[in-house]
């Protein structure tokens, strides 16, 4: 169960167990964050909904993208759902590698591609109101239905 | 029979989470239009397609007993 | 006491809340691990010795220098003395900052920053043998007494 | 009277882990040759010099009382 949705406050340290190998001198992680500000604008929480069994089929695509780009790279992603306040966590990737540029890079890809295919949303609850991002105009919308033509079936 | 499955801003305007509609041998495009008419869902043509929780491009043809899904452009992470 | 010399076993967790603040977005660690194998020869164990107190200087040094580069970072950084065995976590650097991208690429620059100027080195121990890393041939020398002329009293 | 530190390869060849040696006026490369002659230190031209935790150049001079180290090319991380 390396690729999860939760409910709950997620427990960094167990998604970093995941990836811990005797071949790995490197161990990434990505926490994303609860931010009080964008752009100038102050949020008072957020709401994190997913389509939960494609989601999980996501990220674990995700995992394997990154298996076959870099070797020996180990992957555990949860991402949590529900509300969430200022500095909660949203989402924890870990990707462990034999040398430490890899868990880097490898680990920018993954939150990366969350951001393109994963299908999660969040709402913005502000003190003047609240809305679905994503669905903003300066998103960038998908005329052809789909994130990119190499995102189907990959 | 298919099911049809609404997500974040969609849901909101559609005001259901799902629906049962048939729209075997109907392509994703052709089930968008429909469903945007039905539900006056203004956003639907920004919206991803899946079908069995796999991304499909419009003109994909929909087979009887497939899961829907709109997924509006997402924002997690 | 962002910036620590530790003796025991690390906590991550504990190293991550730290960091935590309210305007940041994303906060990447890096942890260390140790390697099995190393070009193909096989690590028992490691010794890691420090001299201290200019080693926690020295890690504030690269706390600081962060700080002005990437703005609205929050950096903590672990590094673990004594005798660590295989998956053993030798370092753990957390960085917050506003948006992911500074996340990455001010935690990255952290670790290259110890691998130049904090005064920790590591012995290896094989079935073989034993060797203190840093001396061996392949490694640069520093002909001039300094690591970089950059790195003097930064 | 000056304090000097050895570390990691040097401490083991030196045999000892600090030594009071009198440098007062001298360069960090001078005091370089004192003890590597005295400690029979092969490698100490690839040390760097730190005087009081920081790192100091070859032609430093050293003053009574300052801390000097002689730290191997390190490898933490």
């Amino acid at each position: 169960m390396n690729y999860e949705i939760a409910k709950e406050n997620i427990d960094i340290q167990s998604v970093i167990d995941k990836v811990v190998q005797r071949e790995a001198g490197a161990i990434t992680t990505f926490i994303g964050t609860v931010r009080e500000l964008t752009k100038g604008k102050k949020t008072l929480y957020l709401i994190y909904e997913a389509y939960e069994s494609m989601a999980v089929k996501k990220l674990e695509q995700i995992g394997n993208e990154i298996k076959e780009r870099w070797e020996g790279a180990e992957v555990a992603i949860t991402h949590r759902v529900g509300k969430l306040d200022i500095t909660d966590v949203a989402v924890v990737i870990a990707v462990s590698t034999p040398h430490r540029a890899d868990a880097y890079e490898a680990n920018r890809y993954a939150i990366e591609r969350i951001k393109e295919i994963v299908p999660i949303w969040k709402k913005e609850h502000w003190e003047d109101g609240q809305e679905w991002i994503g669905d903003q105009l300066e998103r960038v919308a998908y005329p052809s239905g789909k994130p990119e033509a190499g995102d189907l079936n990959e | 029979m298919n099911k049809v499955l609404f997500f974040a801003h969609l849901r909101d305007e559609a005001g259901v989470e799902s629906a049962e509609i048939e729209a075997a041998g109907k392509t994703v495009a052709q089930l968008k239009e429909i469903v945007a008419e039905t539900y006056k869902l203004g956003k639907l043509d920004s919206a991803m397609a899946a079908i069995n929780e796999e991304f499909a491009p419009n003109e994909e043809v929909i087979q009887e007993g497939d899961v829907i899904a709109f997924i509006p452009p997402v924002s997690g992470g």
